[in-house]
Formats: structure tokens, sequence, C-alpha cells
């Protein structure tokens, strides 16, 4: 059955994006930016939703709160869409979410995976998952590596936090041993001291949550400094730009989790696609940029271009839907479920972990789908 | 305790590379005493400009870190035509507002340009070299080495040459300067141009140790602006050794205290120094009162 | 523009209006280069939040993160205010950089990296403002307070002392004013109307991290209260109206996709920075003489 | 000597300048000649426009008419240092040296454009003219006395070896013996061949030593003449002179 | 306290080394209430140094200076201000961006409306005194002919304007004692009369006190009751200005002739 339509049908679906496109963190939102474009680049090739091109309209939130809902309510209210996607940002998505829900727009976000973004409301999505989730996961590594003592290194913004803690917990829990827990700022350039530390307790592992820009340098420089141990990070550092900023030789055999999984033809598909339009390796959660755009995209188709449309058919499309980062099933709460695979670098390339028993535990995207 | 000599090595790593930037900074502080807020950005466009010629024009390495400084001076002598020429007879505070708008139109056009992704030289065989205790690159050596060598050199032309002087004077009053018989503007140009060079040696240097992104000018100009204030403004081994000291005290801090608050506690160091000596270390406190007669 | 898009900006120009003047007591009227402005901004906020987080009744909550700002301004005048000029600048950015430090890292007080979230809305006496319409009310009647009180405190004998500190301060302290007592008096006053701009900011948005108050911010207000005229409030308003304006109007252009329009916007944002520094290095409207008939 | 007499050994030649600062005009149209060799004393009232005048022949005011001429060259809106280059050079009244350089630097600065061996030789002849900054040669300028500041601003304006050195109040703050040291220097100066053009309140001091003398009052020449002639004038003993 | 019942001023054997050189040696002298002292010595004999030293400018390396009996070695700038010392500067320092007036009722002390509280709220007393200073000012500014450009910014006026408005603006505060360096350098010989007139007026009249630096002979013979000399820091003489004339040591090495 044919979605109820507005009352006049527009001529273009307007989709707003809100993201950090310039600035310190700049990176992030472009790259998100990019997996956007990709899946509207596919979407209006094959005609677009039932003939409609989407248009996806780009606003930066220059990492302030402030500049945020300024960019909100420009697309809110002039551009008039009723969904929106972002922000990377953890936090600035949870200084959007209240403004969402009050004005009934529906926010996806792409990346953020603070815990406490459950608690916005009906209308805000998470096409990642919790923080919260990789924890445990890295228990998983840990006790397959067998090892009882490791060091944990974390970023020190909302995600490294949110991350290490549920490892601490897990870890502790299980038995694990903590040999040092290392902070780092964000931004950084020099972490050689903090490194140093790291070395100074010898841990056979070191688990490591961080983003692309700092971790390719803690790696490089763990490596001048002589740090020899097994690396386990976390999903965001997972990118092919970290053997590439860091140098091969530094992060040969660095074990991470990959959220989703490369082997998926989805994936593949993807990364063609993306090498194609961009001339170069998918970059940083372009993966996760491209499911939110698609999956606003089925939702629109089924829902119909309203807010509460999409709201609504966003549940139902997700159960079906598998994307380049995995299978998108929501909770209640409008978070995606993940599913991690475990990857290491070999020759400069993040493969999957050979000797790694069933990497998914967590429901996998193939048995969901129906 | 050699953990203490590598700590202490790491400080002076960065402390290096802090000195590069800190250097040509108080170069142009000399001659025109504001907060030359783009100095990180023209930095960041050297370390660009190199990072063009090494790894898409496959210019050599050294050839390219020249040519990057020089083009850079280029930059920086176009930059101070159209945005402080203009403003040389108002307010310090206006050449501060332009040199902020130079840093956003360095930045925008530079990720418009290139793109916000980190790039990295990929240098090979960029290993680090162990001597006893103490690792250490030869891009760090080399960011060590060059710091002193251009710390040296400016001193060098600042007391000793004509040039130097003249630039002295210029800072001292434009107006004497120019019925003295020097052109200020070509002076101020020269020093833009040997500003900006060594800025782009810096952002090259840097950009080779780590990495580049089309922000990284903004953390240089305020490391570099910290060093020189340390050292005592318009000092060139002030602005050297007030940089050596933030890395050095960042990095053995960094050993006691949580890194969380790494840059707290250079501040922290830096506001004590301040306290003990408000002129900086090398400012001399009579030379501030110079004006009660 | 949409009305509510016009609302918003306006509440967000009250506000960045109150800080403009704050920082133009400071720094047009008294000289003082005080870079860590955002901090008593970030003060004000995380004070009212949290108190009303608590309970406390708005009202209570913005008198208490004044006082707080105002309070914090005094402890770090002390060791500060003996210096002048870039010295006072650098350390004040440090002490800025620090209070972030502290927002970030305080996590069990507030939240550190992950904000707060859920902050009420403003209310005094059960009237809640909890639309912006509402809230642009509260916005303007705080601003025309701090407006009116800045302009007493510019135009008054106190206000005199303080432009004199700003020409020559020790010539004023010859004229047997203390002038360490009247820069902290200034630093304290116009801190605390950051506060104020703080607290209206936290219970706008709903929710405050640390991001919100960094450098940057100062930086942003330097420039408004430079291009509005150093030591005029009018002016100080004007540019913020402006500024905004200008900064958010840029979005509606619809510049082409593949040229990075969020960067262009930067990029067109530092050029218009320039021109217009460049046609009024005195700012838009130059410090008002003041004329006894 | 007469006027068309001095006219054909004209130097400096102002006509109808008009000049001030931004829309603020202080000159309203002044003329006046220095032929070469002449000592030419300008006396007046504070805030006549002497100053003005004379920042306005190096270009560092804005001029809104009239023409400059420096040995028959038009030099109006000429940067000050290819004005100096010229040969002219400008000791001024205010900020008339470099207080971060020393002494020596001072001096040099002043020599921007003398090769060094001839720089050397005249760093010394200062020198003999005001020992006392030989004494002082490594201090900074901005640490001096206002007086050795005041030897140090004319010494730089003598580094050049003008055809024509303008000197804005050379005997500002100077002690009784140097005011004397500092007229005769002129004289001596005059006649190693360098034309002098004096600006002074010491009125009586600098118009006796003076061929030719203006008076400047409120932006407009209002009288000329001999020293001699303007020194025994009435009106200017009681305007200018103190009685 | 050795208080002395004339001396308003007493400097016992000031020093201020620079370095290695010594600016200031051992000086000594006293300035009794309501005389005009004079300050006089080649270049760099260290009178600008003893002016600075005695206003709490720069900190002695030895020696003692006090006023009125109080001792007031040390003190900060202002402390001293408010003992009743007012003083101007060979250089000017006037306040560039602030209009003539402006700079003279800063001159004023003690007013109630530089208390942050007292000047936004503006009660009546604010007022009142406002209008006070505001008179005395325009009488100050006419005795130096410069009732025209009250309102002018003071970085605009010419090099002897400013010097005027130093010294008005030093008078403004009422002081017991006047420190004037050099405040006829520069001004045309008419207004100097003038000036020196008022000088004479405000002793006679009002009892001040004045410490003169001035390298003008005519000034100096001509107004002072006694003068100091100073050579290389150390004073060389001290006498009334006829005595002074009549010292050998003082033609040397300051005067060469001397016409009082
Ligand atoms: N920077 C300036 N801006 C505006 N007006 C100025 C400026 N400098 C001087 N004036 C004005 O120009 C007039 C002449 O000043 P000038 O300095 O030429 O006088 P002068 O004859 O040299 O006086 P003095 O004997 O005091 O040195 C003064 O009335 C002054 O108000
Ligand atoms: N900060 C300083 N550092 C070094 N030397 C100084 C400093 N200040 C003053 N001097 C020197 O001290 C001496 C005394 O200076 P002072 O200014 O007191 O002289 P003065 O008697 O006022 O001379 P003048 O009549 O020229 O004004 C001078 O030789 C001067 O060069
Ligand atoms: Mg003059
Ligand atoms: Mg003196």
């Amino acid at each position: 059955t044919p979605a109820p339509l507005a009352a006049e049908e527009p001529q273009v679906y307007k989709v707003g994006f809100i993201s950090h496109l310039t600035g310190d963190a700049a990176v992030y939102g472009q790259s998100l930016k990019m997996g956007t474009e990709l899946a509207v680049d596919v979407i209006n090739e094959a005609g677009g939703i039932n003939g409609v091109p989407v248009e996806v309209i780009y606003e930066d939130d220059r990492l302030s709160a402030a500049d945020a809902q300024t960019a909100f309510l420009k697309l809110v209210e002039t551009d008039k869409v009723p969904v929106i996607l972002g922000s990377a940002s953890s936090t600035i998505s949870l200084s959007l979410c209240p403004k969402a829900q009050e004005k009934k727009v529906v926010q996806v976000s792409q990346v953020s995976t603070a815990p406490a973004l459950k608690d916005c409301g009906p209308y805000f999505f998470s096409v990642m998952a919790s923080d919260t989730a990789q924890g445990p996961e890295w228990v998983k590594v840990a006790e397959y590596l067998g090892v009882k003592e490791a060091a944990v290194m974390y970023i020190n913004n909302d995600y490294g936090i949110g991350v290490k803690d549920t490892f601490v917990q897990a870890f502790e829990a299980a038995g694990g041993k903590l040999l040092i827990v290392q902070p780092f700022e964000l931004g950084g350039k020099d972490f050689r001291t903090e490194v140093l530390k790291v070395k100074g307790t010898n841990p056979p592992v070191v688990f490591i949550v961080d983003h692309v820009a700092e971790a390719s340098i803690v790696f490089k420089q763990a490596a001048e400094l002589g740090l020899k141990t097994q690396w386990v990070t976390d999903v965001s550092i997972v990118s092919p730009e970290v053997p590439q900023l860091a140098g091969k030789e530094a992060v040969e055999g660095i074990m991470g989790l990959r959220a989703g999984s490369s082997q998926t033809p989805e994936y593949q598909a993807f990364r063609e696609a993306f090498l194609k339009k961009f001339g170069k390796e998918p970059t940083i959660w372009a993966d996760f940029a491209y499911d939110a755009m698609m999956l606003v995209a089925k939702a629109i188709e089924k829902g119909g271009y309203t807010a509460d449309g999409i709201q609504k058919a966003l549940f139902e499309v997700a159960e079906t839907y598998v994307g380049p980062s995995g299978a998108k099933k929501f909770d209640e709460y409008g978070i995606s479920q993940g599913s991690y695979e475990w990857v290491v670098v070999k020759d400069g390339e993040w493969v999957l972990y050979e000797k790694a028993p069933s990497a998914t535990e967590t429901p996998s995207a193939t048995e969901t789908a129906q | 305790m050699e953990i203490f000599v590598q700590l202490l090595i790491n400080g002076v790593i960065a402390g290096g590379t802090y000195a590069l930037a800190a250097v040509g900074y108080s170069m142009v502080y000399g001659a025109l005493k504001f907060i030359n807020f783009a100095h990180g950005s023209i930095a960041m466009v050297g370390a660009y400009i190199a990072f063009v010629l090494v790894t898409m024009a496959d210019v050599p390495l050294v050839p390219a870190f020249l040519g990057s400084m020089l083009l850079t001076a280029g930059l920086g002598v176009m930059v101070e035509r159209v945005a402080y020429r203009p403003l040389r007879r108002a307010p310090k505070l206006a050449s501060l507002t332009t040199a902020i708008a130079v840093s956003f139109v360095l930045d925008a056009a530079v990720m418009i340009i290139m793109g916000a992704d980190i790039r990295t030289f990929s240098l090979t065989g960029m290993r680090s070299y162990q001597i006893g205790p103490i690792y250490i690159t030869p891009v760090q050596g080399a960011i060590i080495l060059t710091s002193l060598v251009f710390m040296v050199g400016l001193y060098g032309l600042l007391t000793r040459t004509k040039l130097g002087k003249a630039i002295r004077a210029v800072a001292d009053g434009i107006s004497l300067a120019e019925v003295s018989g020097i052109d200020t503007n070509l002076i101020i140009s020269a020093v833009f141009a040997i500003g900006s060079a060594l800025a782009a040696a810096s952002g090259a240097l840097i950009g080779m140790d780590t990495n580049l992104q089309p922000t990284m000018g903004f953390i240089i100009t305020v490391k570099a602006f910290a060093a020189v204030v340390l050292g005592g403004l318009g000092n060139v081994w002030g602005a050297v050794v007030g940089a050596f000291l933030i890395g050095i005290v960042e990095n053995t801090g960094v050993w006691f205290i949580p890194p969380v608050w790494k840059d707290s506690i250079a501040y922290g160091i830096l506001i004590l120094a301040l306290f003990l000596r408000p002129s900086g270390i090398f400012g001399k406190k009579e030379e501030a009162q110079v004006t009660v007669l | 523009m949409e009305l509510a898009l016009v609302v918003h900006l306006l509440v967000v120009i009250t506000i960045y209006g109150i800080l403009a003047i704050s920082l133009n007591l400071v720094v047009g009227a008294t000289g003082l280069f005080n870079l860590g402005h955002a901090a008593f901004y970030g003060i004000g906020a995380y004070t009212s939040a949290l108190l009303v987080k608590a309970g406390v009744p708005w009202l209570l909550a913005v008198l208490a993160s004044m006082a707080m700002a105002g309070f914090v301004a005094f402890i770090i005048g002390i060791p500060t205010l003996r210096l002048v000029g870039d010295y006072l600048a650098v350390v004040t950015m440090g002490l800025g950089e620090i209070t972030r430090a502290v927002f970030k890292n305080w996590i069990s007080l507030t939240r550190g990296p992950m904000g707060l979230p859920g902050i009420p809305h403003a209310s005094i006496l059960g009237i809640e403002f909890d639309t912006a319409d509402k809230y642009l009310i509260l916005g303007i009647i705080c601003l025309l307070i701090t407006f009116v009180v800045a302009e007493r405190i510019l135009y008054s004998p106190f206000g005199r002392v303080l432009k004199g500190i700003r020409e020559d301060e020790a010539a004023v302290q010859a004229l047997g004013k203390n002038t360490y007592r009247y820069k902290m008096a200034v630093l304290v006053v116009g801190s605390a109307m950051a506060g104020l701009a703080g607290s209206l900011f936290a219970h706008y948005i709903t929710f405050i991290d640390p991001s919100s108050f960094v450098m940057w911010l100062t930086f942003f207000i330097f420039l408004i209260i430079v291009l509005g005229g150093l030591g005029n409030n009018l002016g100080a308003v004007v540019v913020t109206v402006v500024f905004v304006a200008l900064r958010e109007g840029l979005r509606f252009v619809g510049l082409p996709l593949w040229l990075n329009p969020a960067a262009l916007q930067q990029l067109i944002f530092g050029i218009l920075l320039i021109i217009a520094t460049i046609f009024v290095p005195r700012g838009l409207i130059p410090e008002r003489k003041v004329v006894y008939e | 000597m007469s006027a068309a007499n001095a006219s054909d050994r004209t130097i400096l030649e102002v006509h109808q300048l008009v000049a001030g600062y931004g829309k603020s005009e202080v000159l309203h149209g002044v003329s006046l000649e220095v032929a070469a060799g002449e000592i030419v004393t300008m006396v007046g009232a504070n805030g006549a426009g002497k100053s003005t005048l004379l920042r306005s022949i190096f270009g560092l005011t804005d001029i809104h008419g009239g023409v400059i001429k420096f040995k028959g060259t038009v030099i109006t809106g000429l940067p000050p240092h290819a004005i100096t280059a010229h040969g002219l050079a400008l000791v001024p009244q205010e900020r008339n040296v470099f207080p971060s350089l020393t002494v020596r630097e001072n001096l040099e600065m002043g020599g921007f454009t003398v090769d060094r061996a001839t720089l050397e030789e005249r760093i010394e002849r200062v020198f003999e003219r005001f020992p006392r900054l030989r004494e002082r040669q490594r201090q900074k300028a901005g640490t001096l006395s206002g007086g050795e500041r005041q030897m140090l601003a004319i010494g730089r304006g003598l580094m050049t070896s003008p055809e024509l050195l303008m000197l804005d109040e050379p005997s500002l703050g100077l002690a009784p013996k140097i005011v004397e040291a500092v007229f005769e220097q002129i004289r001596l100066i005059r006649e190693g061949g360098t034309t002098v053009f004096l600006v002074e309140q010491n009125a009586r001091r600098a118009l006796a030593i003076a061929d030719r003398a203006y008076v400047l009052e409120l932006g407009r020449i209002r009288h000329q003449g001999s020293g001699q002639e303007l020194l025994n004038d009435p009106e200017v003993q009681r305007a200018y002179l103190g009685g | 306290m050795n208080t002395s019942d004339t001396a308003l001023l007493r400097v016992e054997g000031l020093t201020k080394d620079f370095g290695g050189l010594r600016a200031v040696d051992h000086c000594s002298f006293e300035v009794p209430r309501g005389s005009i002292f004079g300050l006089i010595g080649p270049n760099g004999s260290g009178k600008t140094t003893v002016f600075n030293l005695v206003t709490g400018f720069l900190e002695p390396t030895e020696g003692r200076v006090f006023f009125n009996g109080h001792d007031i070695t040390g003190l900060r700038p202002y402390q001293i201000a408010r003992y009743g010392i007012a003083r101007t500067f060979q250089l000017v320092r006037t306040f560039n961006r602030m209009t003539v007036m402006e700079n003279l009722l800063l001159g004023v002390h003690r007013q109630p409306g530089e208390n942050l509280l007292w000047g936004v709220l503006r009660p009546p007393h604010v007022h009142r005194h406002e209008r006070q200073a505001l008179e005395r000012a325009r009488q100050l500014l006419a005795i130096v002919g410069l009732e025209h450009a009250a309102n002018e910014y003071c970085g605009n006026l010419s090099y002897a304007e400013q010097k005027m408005v130093e010294l008005t603006r030093a008078l403004m505060s009422d002081p017991q004692l006047v420190m004037l360096d050099e405040p006829t350098s520069g001004i045309n010989p008419t207004l100097v009369n003038r000036i020196l007139d008022y000088i004479r007026h405000l002793r006679e009249e009002q009892g001040k006190t004045f410490l003169v630096v001035e390298h003008d002979m005519r000034v100096i013979m001509n107004l002072c009751d006694r003068i100091a000399v100073l050579d290389y820091g150390q004073k060389i003489a001290e006498g009334t200005p006829a005595e002074i004339c009549a010292n050998a040591a003082v033609i040397d090495a300051y005067l060469g002739t001397c016409a009082p």
C-alpha cells in the first residue's frame, strides 16, 4: 500500500545534514558527508524515491552547540526538512535532540554512540551501536588471546571514556587485571610520554580506544619508542587511513574491532562505489553515513515524506536492512545494534582475523535478515 | 633512570617543534609587535606545499622542503600586503583581527583544495634509532637541529646585520625609520618572507613527524605564542628556551599527573614563570619602565 | 529566513551581545588583553545549570553564576593583573584553558566531556521561558541591563580611570589611583557579566559541554569588539548582530556542493572580515568622545 | 638677502601647502623658500603648526594641496625614505630615537644608506660633538636621560650628511653648555655646506644665528625677514620672544 | 621619626644604580615648605632619576625619602601621590585617546564617582564633585591658554600643548608639593612668563611647594629660592641662585656662564 502522501508532493525530497564540516573535527564530518553523497547518488541514479530525487542540505555545526541549533533551525524552518542526519559528535547530537523532539523532526545520527542518547526520545535514531557494546567484545578478544593482564589507552572524550568504562568493568569482573589505564588528550600530536608510561608496565596487550588522527600518531610513536605489544583497537580506528598515516611497519599485526563486516557483498559494493566516486578508500565512518541515508530514503519511501511517517517507517525498514556497516535493526530507543568482526593489519591493510572463532556472536546481519 | 632520559628527550623533541614555530613567530613579532595569529596557518600551508611537492610531484625531500619555504615566503609577503599593510597605522588589535581572518581564509582554502583528510608524508626508512636508552627518529633529530640553527641564524641576523637592526628600528618607530631612509615596506616584506619561510619549515617538519590537517595551524600558533611570551617578547633565544621549557615540562609533567592535564601543566608553568618574572624569563624589567622619564 | 530561525539568532545575539559588552569593558575600555573570557562564560553556564538541576530557582542560580564567575575572576586577577600586554594575554589564555580542563575532567561534577544534558529552561517566579520567543524577551532584558550598566560604567568617573589605565597606567598611578584595584574591579564586573551570558546560554540550549567554551569563542568576541569599535558598547552590539547575521546568513547563499560550502562560507567570512577591518580600522562606531559643554 | 637673490639658489620651495591630520587642516597655505647655504629659522606660538610643516615636507602628514620642491624636483607625495634619499634629513621633536636600539645602533640607523667606512667616521664625529654619547654608546636609547636622548636625536640626523638639515627644536631639554654647543654646531654644519632649517622656541638664539626667518601663526606665515629684523620687531618680541 | 618643621620633602642619601651605572649617588637635600626649589645639573646627572625615586617610580638602591615627616620610601606611586605629591614627566605622558578635559578630571584625587558603585549610580554628590572639578579645570586651562582645546583629544595636540595639559593635570589634585620636570622646555617664551607668574601665585597665595628641574637659567634664577646642583648623581652644590651663580664648580660643569 502506498504511503500516505503529503498534501502536495514535493519535486525533491530534502534531507538535512548537520556535522562538523570545518574546524578541528572536520575530517569526521567531511567523511560522513562523503558517505552521504554516495548514498544520494545511488538513490537518485536508481530513479529517486518513487521518482522523486533526494537532495541533502549540508550544514556545518562548527562543533558548537549554539551553531548546531542554528543549522537545525535553518534546515527545519527554511528548508522544511522532516529528517536530519547527524551530528558526528555525541555531544552535539545530544544538544540537538531536545529541539528535534520539540519540533518533531526525525534525527538520525550516524555515529553518535553516547549511552545517554537513548533517553533522547522517539524521534532520535542512531545507526551505530552504543559505546557500551564494545567493552564486552574486547573482553572476548582478551579471553581468546588468553591474557589476564592488559593495559588500556583511551582518548579523553565522551566516546573514549564510555568504551573504556565498560571494558574496565567487564574485564575486571572476568578476573582480568589492568596494568595501567592511560588517558590522552584529543587533538594532541605528542603522545610519547603516555606511550612510555604504558611501555613501563610491559603489557602483553594494550586496548586502545581513539580516533584516526590521534591513533595513527600513537602507533607511530609507540613504534619509535620500541613498545612491543599486541594492540587491540576499538571500531573507530579500523580505517584504511590508519596504516597509511602511522606507517605500515608501525601497525603491522594490530588487531581491531570492525563494526559490521568488510566481508559482506554490501561492503564490497560500497567500497567499490566509493573508490570510483572519490578515488580513494572509504574514509572513516563513511559506511555508517551511507547506511543512515539509505535507511532514511527507505523510510521516506515507506512512510511518506513526513516526520511521523519516517519515524514509524524507520523501525520497519531497519528490520531487514543490511548495509555496508552491517545490519541496522533498531531497539526500542532507536539505537541500532552492533555486530563486530575481528580484524588485523596485514601488509598495511585491515583483514579478517583468521584465527578468530565465529567473531560475530551478537545476532549477525544475515541471521536477522529474512 | 633510563625512562627519565627518554622523558627528557621526549620533552626536547616536543620542545623542538614548538621552538621551530616560535622562532618564525618571534621574527614577525619582533618587527610588528602584534600577535600574528595567522602564523600557524601559514606553517600549515607550508606543510601542505611540501606534502604536495613530495607525494604528488615526486620532488625529493630536501628540494621540496626548500621549495615550500620559498613559496610560503611568497605567501607571507602577500598576506602582509593584503591584510596587514593597510592597517599599519591602525590600532594593533585591528591587525590581530585580520590575522585571525587570514587564518580562517587559509584553513578554509586548504580544506577546499586538499580536503579535510589527515595526510602524511609516508616517509620510508624513517625508523627510529636507538642510542643507549634513547629512541629518536631522523625527523626528530632534524627538528631539534633545525630549531637551533634557525635560532642562531636569526639571532645573528637581528643583532649583527643591517637588516636585523633595521627590523628592530622599524618595530621601534616606523615614521622615524622612514625618515632615517629605511624603506619600511621593503623591510617588513623581508620580515614576512623570512618569518613565513621559517613557519613553512616548522610546518613541514611537524607534518613529517606526525601528520597534516588543515586545522593544524591553531595549536602551532598557540604554542609559539606561549613560548615567545615565556621567553620574553622580542628575544629570539628566549623564544627557543621558552619552547624547550614548555616541551620538557609537559612531557615530564605527564609522568606524574594525568595527561588530561597536559596543557594545563604547560600553562601552569607559564603562569608561575610570569608571576615570578612578569616580563618573561629573559625580558628585562628595567626596559618595561623605559618610558618613565 | 523563517521567524523561528530569526528568533533563535536573536537569542544567540543577545547572549553574544552580553559577552561582547563585557569583554569590551575589560579590553576596549581598560586595555586588559584578556583572552580567557570564554572561561567565565563557561563558569556561569555550569554554575547555573548545576544549581537549577539541583532545584535552585533560576533567578538565584543566575546571581550565583555571576558571583561565581566574578569570584574566579578575582582569584585569577590576584596574580595576573600585574602583567601587561601580551604577557597578560597569554596568561589569561592559559587560565581559560585550565578552566576548560576542569570542566572536562571534573567528571563527577560536570560529567566532563559527556556534557550536561537536560538543563531546565529558565524561569522567574513561575514564568517559564520555555520557548525561543519567551526566551528572547529574557535575553533582551538581560542585554539591556548589561548595556545600561556598561554605559554607566564607561561614562562615569570610574570609567574615566579605566580609560586612563588603558592609555598609560603608570601616569594614572602618579595621579594617586590604585590602578590594580580598578583593573580588578573591571575584570570582576566583566566576568560576572560573562557569567550571566553563560547562564542564559545553558538554559537556552539546555545542554552544555566543555566544547562550548573554547578559546575560539573568545577570539570570535574579540573580532566583534574590534570591529564594533573598542570602547563602544553600541558598536559591540551592532556588530554582534552583523556578525551573527553574516556568518549564519552565508548558509543561505547556496554555494555549490562540489566546492565544500561549509569551508567556503568560512573563507568568505574571513575575506569579508579583512575587508571590513581595512575599511573601519577603528571599528564601525569608534569610541565616543566625552564632550564637556 | 633679497627674495630674488634667494630664488636663484633655492634648495627648498614650499608653495601654498595645505596639510593636516585626516580631516583636520593645520596648515592653510604655507609658502616659503630656503636657499642653499642658509640658516632659516621658524618661530611661532605653540600649536601653530611648525612641527606639522616639517612632517609635511617629509610626507608624514596628509597633504591636501600645494607643492613641495627640493632642488627643483617635486617631492610631494613621495614616501619619507625616498625624500631622505634626495638629501633631506629631519630631526623630529618627539619620538626621535629608537628606544630599544643602543645609542650606537641608533646612529647606524641614522646612516642607513651610508657605507660602512663613512658610517664609522661619522659616528666618530657625532661622539666628538657629544662626548656624553660615547660614554653611553652601548646603552639602549630608551633609558637615556632626556638631554642625552636629544643629543642622540641630533646626532642621528647628522649621519646622512644631508644637503638640507631640518631640526625641530634641537635645544629641547639640553643643559646650557650643550645648548651653546648645539648652536655652535649648527653654525659649523652650515659652514660645511649644509643648509639648515630650524624650528625653535629658544627664539632669541635661533633668530640670532638665522640668515632669514619666518613666523608661523595658526597655520599661516605671519612675518618673514632676516633674523635681525624679526628680533627687533616689537610685535614679534611681544608675541613670541617673551617681551 | 626625625621630623623637621620646615622641610616638606627630605631626601637622605638617595642612591640608584642601573646595572653598573650609578645614576644617583648619595644625594641629600631638603625642600622647605612653601619654597620653590630648583634641581639643576648637566644632562644625565640624575635629576629625573631623583624624581622617579621620590615618586615611587623607581626603587632606590639606598637612601630614604621623607614627606611631611613620613617615610615614603618604597611606597607605590599612587600612595605617594595621595600624600600630596604631584609630578609631571620630562617626556610628556598624557592620555592620548582622552580629551584634554578628561585628562584634567583624572587628576583630581578621591573623587566619589571613581568608586564603581557611585560611578554607576551617580547620586547628587558625585555630580557636585564633578562640577567642581570641571570648574577648576576650566580655570587652569585658561591660564595656559588651552580653553579652546578642552574637548580635543590629547593625542592631537602639539608637543607644548600636551605639556601644558600635563602641568595643569598635576595641579588639579591640589597637591602640597608639585614636582615639575622641565616645565618650560619647548614652551613659547611669552607663555613661559605666564606660567611662571602662576607658579609664583600658587606659592604666594596657597603656600604650595615646588621642586623644579629646568635647564633654562632665566627660569631657574628668577623663580627659585634655593637650588641644588647634581653632577654624575652627586650633589655638588646647594644655595641661593646668587650663590650658585658664583660657584665655579657649577659654572664649569654646567652653566658655562651665569647671568641671573
Ligand atoms: N596627530 C595629530 N592629529 C590631529 N591634530 C594634530 C596632530 N598633531 C598636531 N595636531 C594639531 O596641529 C596643530 C599644530 O601642531 P604642531 O605640532 O605642528 O605645532 P607646533 O607649532 O609644532 O607646536 P609646538 O611648539 O608645541 O611644538 C596643533 O594645534 C594640534 O592640535
Ligand atoms: N633604566 C636605565 N638604565 C640605564 N641607565 C639609565 C636608566 N635610566 C637612566 N639611566 C642613566 O642614568 C643617568 C641619569 O639619568 P636622568 O634621566 O636622571 O638624567 P637627568 O639629570 O634627568 O638628565 P636630563 O637633564 O638630560 O634630563 C643618565 O646617564 C641615564 O643614561
Ligand atoms: Mg612642534
Ligand atoms: Mg631629566
